[in-house]
């Protein structure tokens, strides 16, 4: 009925995300969407606005890459090894630029997230309170019960334009499964104008699983088969994490020289279907 | 079993950290410290607790220590797996989880915690943490909370320089006032001791020292002018079975 | 760690519902906790508040039954068939003793079990807006959105006293597994101070289903084996929906004396093993 | 397929209610008469048409009509089944499905919907209806809303006896006023026509005869001074093959 939803990662990055736009690469460690994510340096999109709840190394790259002007997230952290050197070189020291931060808590950001994905400008939770992290952003305020006058906090809604997941498969449609720790994706993705879903794998059938999450092909704009494009994270039943990479990414990353270099040589000057690899 | 085995600080942190778990059944935690902690706990003290990691695992049961919250073994081996807004609305902020358990980049005589910035001085920007995370919420919505972190004055500081996560705010009544959950911080768990809030002023004193540690020792990593219980105790060395299960799960 | 939690039928109903309370039995069409209601009707426990966003034909026996002062719900009918007449007869000529009702739409509902899961006093939602609903109930009211300043619907968080499911399996611990249309029932049941769960089958493991909703041991408050317990309706997996009884429901139900023969016969004076079958 | 075929005026308004997804992509289904149309499109008009039910399937695709919304096939032949509150709040609330397609026990000039109570006339108690359902918020929520049933006197009123559910409110600019989306009611579908809203007046008015109905047959049955539409159409027969697929899925 609509066109079809099966691109490449070069069309599928070229045709959604666009410099300025606001752009969430979720994953809570699990399907991160790198590939996209170097896609998205070799051409070069700018000016960006990220959002994560936990901006990894992935976001480290392209904060380094000189393209992301803002960050919004509620941790921000190699998980396990320790700082951000990209994230941290941009806010201490402006370089490659200056990056703006909205940072917020977990439970904050899923609610954003929440908001966006049901079509509300905000969400309530119990959060927030006596935190200083509320003085340091405009998107939490405060709402009042009507039926007890409790005080509650009020966090704004998250809509991307576009949100980037990868998954473990599609569907010849364009349907979408995903399984094992789904994070907040669902609802990145529901909350977004654009979805662009990178898959290991494109199956004649999604056969239900446990713990699946299913993103109907309407509901998702684009998909490229990147098989490996979660790596250095992972796709439970596909690979397992690369713990070596992160650990090697805080030397690399610490230096701007060498991640320069690094990222030269892994990331711009290859092509799509090496760097998927 | 009261053989004392030789033992490194963190080691006998992490094991007192565990045994601060005796009590509980569940337990969200923290990645780091904390999450070593708790795998401990699951083999020694308390075999049944429940281990909550933010990522959405509820009751997971990894046979080597995570590096990561989403490693694919929390999920594999877990009761349940929920989406992060489903573990952050239902499972925690709802109350029902006994205890958080906390890292801290900065702690105040409060138990308030800094994981944002911190200040480097004057003509220098704040220097950058990873931020709040779960932590504000773990802590406002829990049953009570464990916090574990090395001792030094750059930790236990006189005053935070971002208050990131309320534990007692400025003192009693103050949790109340904000509408928090639960007890707030109970115990803070050092490679020197423990320090639990007076009931009477929600300050965090020093109760209990590791062997062959001394007061004065504490008192010099702590950045305020720490005040200790009417009699401190001393705890337990750890037993040859936590610190030979404690070195395997980190040796994994 | 916790006291066993599997108990009989009989023993459940005793210790967790008691004259006067709120309970939710909640499933929609699916997993319908009909032995467990028929239970209390057996106990005669009355001065019920029941919640339901879809009561049906077991709300009709348990109000025909004369044991409910009160029904919070959205859509009250006999799926697919046509009106619950005991229902009406209660509403329409206080028979066998007036009920009250609280009445909401099924998005109304479904945010207020949400709120009740989340520990919050209320729930946000686009809904109600021109509707006459809002003017018959003091559980439905409006709030501002503190960033764009719209006005939006909200609605009093659900805590029912006990919420009763049934579900397909537990294991010895009391950990819970459903699926197939699982509805509302996670909400519902952590929204509850209490929670019974009627299962078809006890086993010694539960394996994950696609489409499976747990519920850990330690979020259930009792446990009963009760095989055929959601009959007429249905268990995926166990059974098929028993049609012929819903729509013989109708005559059942529309006049006063045969409802309560077949009531007496069917449900009052049958024990709890017999009337599970 | 030009062949007129003899058949029931439930059969006619079925039919007419089918085609009239022809344009949807994605349809939330109200149990009953806009299920049986909806699965009729689905195997006519329609082939792709993605079926949406409130119990919480997306993309279902039942070989025989659900007798309930709850019905296991439902489940089984879904794209993805969904919880219920996920179901109204991110696919139905934020704005995703195309039609909603509702029937109504009471239905006004502007296409407002009465299914909770009805007035039975001094010192009578009111008359119970099922009550809402999903229905305000279906309305307020999808691209458009059609609606199907049948037309007497009884059920097209003057004056509901309680509003369930808004159309187009008191007229024009109303929907937007109350902030809900999408264009609102656009066709009833009825055993004689179909009726639409005046772009002018939002007022429901006559577009279409089934074959046979006259315009003045449809104003006896309507309880208010029925406006006709300046040219009224008449619907096309049902084609044989329409039939036998509606009575086939009704067979099964």
């Amino acid at each position: 009925m609509a066109a079809p939803k099966i691109r490449t990662l070069h069309d599928a990055v070229a045709e959604l995300i666009h410099d300025g736009d606001t752009v969430a690469m979720e994953g809570f460690t699990h399907l991160i969407p790198f590939a996209a994510a170097h896609e998205v340096i070799r051409q070069g999109i700018t000016d960006l606005t990220l959002v994560r709840m936990t901006p990894d190394v992935i976001y480290d790259q392209l904060i380094g890459a000189g393209l992301v002007r803002k960050l919004v997230f509620s941790w921000g952290g190699n998980p396990g090894v320790g700082s951000l050197h990209r994230f941290r070189d941009a806010v201490e020291n402006g370089w490659p630029r200056p990056l703006e931060v909205d940072e917020h808590s977990h439970a904050g950001m899923a609610n954003r997230y929440v908001a966006g994905a049901s079509g509300l400008p905000f969400a309530v939770l119990r959060g927030y309170r006596g935190s200083e992290i509320a003085s340091r952003t405009d998107t939490v305020s405060t709402v009042f019960c009507p039926f007890t006058g409790e005080e509650l906090a009020a966090v704004a809604a998250l809509n991307p334009d576009v949100t980037v997941i990868h998954a473990q498969q599609a569907d010849r449609e364009g349907n979408v499964q995903l399984w094992g720790l789904t994070g907040v994706q669902k609802e990145a993705a529901l909350a977004a104008e654009r979805v662009l879903v990178t898959v290991e794998e494109i199956t004649d059938e999604l056969r239900p699983r446990p713990g699946g999450v299913v993103l109907p092909s309407w509901a998702v704009t684009a998909v490229a088969e990147v098989p490996g494009g979660a790596h250095p994270s992972y796709a439970a039943g596909y690979s397992v994490r690369d713990n070596d990479f992160y650990q090697a990414w805080d030397a690399v990353s610490r230096d701007r020289d060498t991640f320069r270099t690094w990222l030269n040589e892994h990331v711009s000057v290859r092509t799509e279907e090496a760097a998927a690899r | 079993m009261t053989t004392t085995a030789p033992c490194t600080p963190d080691e006998l942190m992490t094991v007192n950290a565990a045994r601060a778990l005796a009590g509980a059944r569940t337990c969200f935690v923290g990645i780091g410290l904390p999450s070593t902690a708790a795998n401990l706990a699951r083999r020694t003290a308390r075999p049944d607790l429940v281990l909550i990691y933010e990522s959405g695992t509820l009751g997971s049961k990894p046979t080597r220590l995570p590096l990561s919250i989403g490693d694919g073994e929390l999920a594999d081996t877990a009761d349940a797996v929920v989406s992060v807004p489903e573990m952050f609305n239902y499972w925690l902020q709802a109350g029902r989880i006994d205890v958080g358990f906390l890292g801290a980049a900065q702690i105040d005589r409060h138990a308030n915690i800094n994981t944002t910035v911190v200040d480097r001085g004057p003509d220098k920007p704040e220097g950058r943490l990873p931020g709040a995370g779960g932590a504000p919420e773990i802590a406002a919505n829990c049953g009570e909370v464990l916090i574990v972190l090395r001792h030094s004055p750059r930790n236990f500081v006189r005053r935070l320089d971002f208050t990131t996560t309320v534990g007692h705010g400025s003192g009693p009544g103050d949790r109340e006032r904000l509408g928090l959950r639960g007890k707030g911080p109970t115990a803070v768990i050092t490679d020197l001791g423990v320090l639990r809030p007076d009931p009477a002023t929600a300050e965090l004193v020093l109760t209990e020292l590791h062997p062959g540690v001394s007061a004065e020792q504490v008192r010099a990593a702590t950045g305020w002018e720490l005040k200790t219980a009417d009699s401190i105790g001393t705890t337990a060395p750890p037993t040859p079975e936590e610190l030979a299960t404690l070195r395997a799960l980190k040796a994994a």
